[in-house]
């Protein structure tokens, strides 16, 4: 990696730790709601439905200055989380938390197809077996639905790995702390020369997006034969 | 152990309002397709809650709509064998067949595993996925499936249709011993004449979601006027004991004080079975016959004659091995004189008491 | 500790030399943050942790005086610039004035330029068009891009035959000729602000000085920045 | 029409490795579950590339690994009933049944759908959805529906497993008309003896892959080797005419020279028909019997003695009716002297001939 | 709406065109692309599946910059395009394409996941009865996809309402012919004291996109019970 400088190196890893957490700490959340929207029918299921499509339908940037206004270091969550030591703001925490909720709605659509694809008449029959609720999910749903989870997870990587509006106006582009790759590369396309590094730093980012891509088609499909059993 | 069941439901088709009480044993739902067996075991085992009704195991209460009271279907220690299988597919045959062991208590009296794969003939399929198996396999499967869970009611919606006669003749038995042995109450069914006899210890008959008749198997499958099981199911059931395996293939039976013989079957001298004598398969004679293939002749009196709609009639003849239904034409009862107290002779070939139509063990 | 910047994006490669020089020289650390001016101020209103602010505009600067959030008496004009015309190398040089006929240089095309209610290069050149007499002529032909560098990027493409950025955006362009300079007076004067944070942390002053050294001074003008009139 | 078969399969559990000839009429499959009867049906029907093989109607060839041809399921024009129904869930029942309409050239030869509606009583059920069905309903769909596309090869894996007694001898009738009357070879796998013995113009059996035996129906049926079929459905097939409909409920039959007697049927007088004698249903006797409640008594000379392993045997006796078979003991054969041009008497209970015996039509 | 300004009413205007285009136009493609990715094996297949998730992955701008050089009117395709009279630079239909494109990996993804669910099994029965690929995929697979085709739709919709990077970056923003509603928006958050405005703004699409998804909620699911029919 002698093509990359030391700064665009740093953007590299903290992209990749950035976008690695923000998929797997929202995953667990991600499926819990996935299985409620599509199996559950409460009061307030389309209010969730619709928070969980915001940042989906929001500029990204007005989604960024909301998470500033919530999160930010006088943000009342902000506030609330620092009492427990956690703060987020101008932080790489933040930057994945900026990540995690833009890529928050197409991991659990995913999730949710895959969750609304699975006969009912198999979990029934894990239930007359005796398994409760949660075994059956455990045991029948959740393997069934792996294709669509490693599915779900990765577009949220990918996606996580290309956001740029909400992460910069929530936690700025600090290098070494917030500056992503996509960061990096807004800020050379601000300055006259900047393009060939910017192109440099769009090659590598879509290298690692699309193997993760192209990986979590092939673990995709080699799981759902297995799960096929064919 | 039996099986209280009350229930009303409106389905677009049907509308279905019943109360039967199944004793312990096997009670079979029988009726013609549509009539509502499949929806009644699913209200049983919780699938599907029904407007009204009231299910309980003696007073082990699964549901009553009148107090609210509803338990979950994981809680109903059911064994359901669905009438398509219901595998899972992303487990191996031996894991699904493992499925229901962990949720049995651990006291739970519980089927070895060895032996219902052997029963069933599935040793050789453990490591292969559902989508490998043929359709006959498969339903082996989710009978072992259901058996191992250690249920204490068990639900099954026509779990032998799918298999061939010989499969059929080794699950059978094992359906038998379940009722004999083990004192859970098993739903069954089935559309077949001979299963309903084989098995039923009383049989429960549904038409357009209405029990048309429910009562001990005898009595219903002796109704001509139950038509969905066919008259030609009609037959007595005698209680026997081995007395003799003969060289040339024959096992002689004691029944009472007469004797009768049949084709060799596995079990021991001394065993008490039971077996059923199809009323079809006995001729009925005035006079002592003679020259006949027919090893088994039994002499008695006439007890009953019970003429149908159509041209046949059935009489009960009382021998020294029991009462022997035969079905005859109204022509020969008129014929032969079969009158109350009218003696006679009941020929019963021998190869029609196939292995089939014995019975298991009877608990003596 | 080092110092946290929060400078416009256009700034990025000047700064970047600077900040490297006086680290070299200082050993003092500095860390910039790059990005649009209003992300930038928006941010600091809700209490970002920078040190020092550079805008490239004076509104927003003006925003954090009067909300107390920068320490008034720090603050400097740092830098100034031109605003040019430019065009494909096709197009001839021009006087910049009322008799230019930018509709028939333009011969159906459109004129690229930043936002010109909101981004200050659009800001800018609206209002020198308008000194100018011009801007009823072109009014209905300007495309306008969400910062200034977008706007550079649709005439070095072609996809714009004319268009309205600083001089020091021009200048490394090699695929765009400046067609003229637009006089200074057609426009408010174009000034960025430079001044420390409420809570800056002492070497924040050091390096606010070091920026109007000879030096610093220097790598701007190389950038293609002027410095501030008086 | 006939349809050859030539076939090679590696699968998991076993090796298909086999061929046969499909002469016009109904080819039973069977075997036991899991002898790749359903694979065979698969390849015949395109859903499945077996590694080597040709299958032809007539000269019109399917699909031929050595020549690389392969038709496309689509234009095979066939009717496959599955195993499993396959019914298209968004679809009404009506639509359903019309999918096949389609494909069906102009001029095809095609059943009445009121008709085929009527025969599956399913006309309630039209405007339904099959997630709203029974099983039984299901496949009674399933099989309309591949009806009514006009094929030119009817596969049909079990279609009536599924199926209740009464409605089972609605359908097996329109099978028969199929054969008998529309020239189209039928595939059919089933493990009911009684289906086997009613439709199959031949039969092949597999085992493991393997074709064990095959051959017209009555040649495997009467082989007690072939045991996954049964014993029990050996029987003997007899052309006769309707003669007479009694008034007690009787229909007279007129068998060469002879006569039988058996519960009224539908047909009317003159019609000709074969009845399935179950060899199990006869008793033989050596001097004429009287005073017996059975009323088919035929007179004829033994013409063979084939035993089997067990303790039965199988005697043909050839009467001016036809050729009967009879199962008794082995002791039985030897306390009567039953030998080769020995004189004997048949007795048929008139009950034994039930209606699902009688087969349809024959061409006159 | 007295709410809107005339300006703002054709934002939105424009917004709600641009996107029902987009979403329409890019329909029948989205469901071939995403059938042959579900059900075909070919060469090529891992490049055409990465091509479609290219816009996901990239930085918005940077798709926009690629637009830009290949549609622009210099580009060699929108130079291709301009021979038929289709002008898409600086046009609404410009817009619409970059929406389009932007949208595109969403709309395949949800098509793809639920032709994935279809049981082949259905499709055998359709071609036994004599119905050709074609047929079959008209007459079984299609109505069983059809409430993800609608997810699909919509959520691409949901997405071009927002799309502003890449529509920028491509289109410019000229107001009546390229300003959508995220446009404006942007407009409003670069000058100080545009939030209420910008709020404004955001909660008009905001309703419309919600409107659009939970309107394909209740659609999707009556169609997926009129599929299943239950
Ligand atoms: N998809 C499959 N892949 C691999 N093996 C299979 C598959 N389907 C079936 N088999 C195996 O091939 C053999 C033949 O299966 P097939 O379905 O043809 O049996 P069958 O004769 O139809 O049985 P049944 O009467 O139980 O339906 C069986 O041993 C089965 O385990
Ligand atoms: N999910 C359903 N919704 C509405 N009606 C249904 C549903 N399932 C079945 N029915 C109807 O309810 C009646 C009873 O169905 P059920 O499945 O209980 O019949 P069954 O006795 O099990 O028949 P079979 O022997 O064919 O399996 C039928 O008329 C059927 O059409
Ligand atoms: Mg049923
Ligand atoms: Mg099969």
């Amino acid at each position: 990696m002698g093509w990359l400088g030391p700064a665009e190196l740093e953007a590299l890893r903290l992209s990749l730790r950035v976008s690695i957490w923000a998929t797997l700490v929202s995953l667990p959340l991600g499926i819990f709601v996935a299985y409620a929207l599509a199996r559950w029918r409460f009061p307030g299921r389309q209010l969730l439905n619709g928070l969980v499509h915001l940042p989906l339908i929001l500029p990204p940037v007005v989604t960024g200055y909301l998470l500033l206004l919530t999160f930010g270091i006088q943000g009342p969550l902000g506030r609330f989380l620092a009492e427990f030591g956690i703060v987020v703001a101008f932080r790489w925490t933040g930057a994945a938390l900026a990540a995690g909720i833009m890529a928050f709605p197409l991991m659990v659509r995913a999730i949710r197809l895959s969750i609304e694809a699975v006969d009912p008449k198999l979990e029934q029959a894990g239930a007359t077996l005796g398994a409760s609720r949660m075994f059956v999910f455990a045991t029948v749903t959740l393997p069934l639905i792996l294709p669509g989870i490693i599915a779900g997870a990765i577009l949220a990587f990918a996606k996580a790995m290309g956001e740029f509006g909400a992460t910069i106006t929530f936690v700025s582009n600090i290098p070494g702390q917030t500056q992503t790759l996509p960061s990096a590369v807004y800020s050379f396309l601000q300055v006259p020369g900047g393009e060939p590094a910017a192109l440099r730093l769009v090659i590598i980012s879509v290298i690692v997006a699309m193997t993760a891509l192209l990986l979590s088609e092939y673990v995709g499909r080699r799981v759902a034969r297995r799960v096929a059993g064919t | 152990m039996s099986l209280s069941v009350r229930l009303q439901q409106q389905l677009p088709g049907i509308a279905l309002d019943l109360e039967f009480e199944a004793p312990p044993g096997v009670t079979v739902l029988f009726g013609r397709s549509g009539a509502g067996k499949t929806t009644v075991i699913n209200a049983v085992a919780g699938l599907l809650r029904p407007q009204a009704g009231r299910v309980a195991v003696d007073d082990w209460v699964l549901f009553d709509t009148d107090q609210g009271s509803w338990l979950p279907t994981h809680r109903r220690r059911l064994g359901y064998i669905f009438q398509e299988g219901r595998l899972f597919p992303h487990l191996s045959v031996r894991q699904n067949l493992a499925y229901g062991r962990w949720f049995a208590p651990r006291g739970a009296q519980r089927e070895s595993q060895d032996r219902v794969v052997e029963m069933l003939g599935i040793g050789h399929l453990l490591n292969r996925r559902p989508a490998m198996l043929s359709g006959g396999e498969k339903q082996r499967v989710a009978i072992g499936r259901a058996l191992l869970a250690a249920p204490r009611l068990i639900l099954a919606d026509e779990p032998l249709a799918a298999l061939d006669e010989a499969r059929k003749a080794e699950i059978l038995p094992y359906f038998e011993r379940l009722r004999d042995e083990v004192s859970v109450p098993i739903l069954y069914v089935t559309h077949s004449a001979a299963e309903v006899a084989r098995l039923a210890t009383s049989v429960v008959a549904l038409q357009d979601g209405k029990v048309l008749r429910h009562g001990p198997a005898s009595d219903v499958l002796a109704d001509p006027s139950v038509a969905p099981a066919g008259v030609r199911a009609v037959g007595a059931v005698l209680q026997v004991q081995v007395a003799q395996h003969h060289a040339d293939g024959l096992t002689e039976l004691r029944a009472g004080d007469a004797r009768l013989f049949l084709p060799r079957i596995p079990h021991q001298v001394g065993e008490h079975l039971r077996i059923r004598i199809p009323a079809q398969e006995v001729i009925l004679s005035n006079k002592p016959p003679e020259g006949l293939s027919a090893l088994n002749i039994l002499s008695g009196t006439v007890e009953a004659v019970r003429a149908g709609e159509g041209p046949g009639a059935i009489v009960s003849v009382k021998t020294p091995a029991g009462v022997v239904l035969a079905r005859v034409t109204r022509r020969s009862v008129e014929a032969l004189g079969l009158e109350l107290g009218q003696p006679c002779h009941a020929v019963i070939k021998t190869v029609a008491l196939a292995p089939q139509d014995v019975g298991g063990r009877v608990a003596t | 500790e080092g110092i946290l910047i929060f400078a416009a994006a256009s700034l990025k490669t000047a700064l970047d030399q600077i900040a490297a020089d006086y680290s070299d020289q200082t050993g003092g650390e500095v860390t910039v943050s790059y990005a649009a001016s209003s992300v930038l101020a928006r941010q600091i209103q809700l209490g970002a942790p920078a040190d020092l602010f550079i805008s490239a505009n004076v509104q927003w600067m003006d925003v954090l005086v009067r909300d107390g959030l920068v320490d008034a008496s720090s603050r400097v004009d740092l830098l100034g610039n031109h605003l040019v015309l430019i065009g494909v190398p096709a197009q001839a040089e021009a006087q910049i004035d009322a008799a230019l006929d930018l509709n028939a240089r333009l011969d159906g095309g459109f004129l690229a330029m930043a936002l010109v209610d909101a981004v200050p290069a659009g800001i800018y050149g609206k209002s020198a068009l308008q000194e100018l007499g011009l801007w009823a002529d072109v009014e209905g032909r300007i495309a306008q891009s969400d910062n200034v560098r977008a706007a550079l990027a649709l005439v070095a493409t072609g996809a714009a035959p004319l268009g309205i950025v600083y001089g020091s955006d021009a200048l490394a362009e090699s695929r765009v000729s400046v067609i003229g300079v637009f006089p200074s007076d057609s426009h408010p004067p174009i000034i960025y602000p430079a001044a420390a944070t409420r809570d800056a942390a002492p070497q924040a002053f050091a390096f606010l000085t070091y920026l109007q050294t000879d030096t610093a001074r220097a790598v701007f003008e190389a950038q293609g920045f002027t410095l501030p009139q008086g």
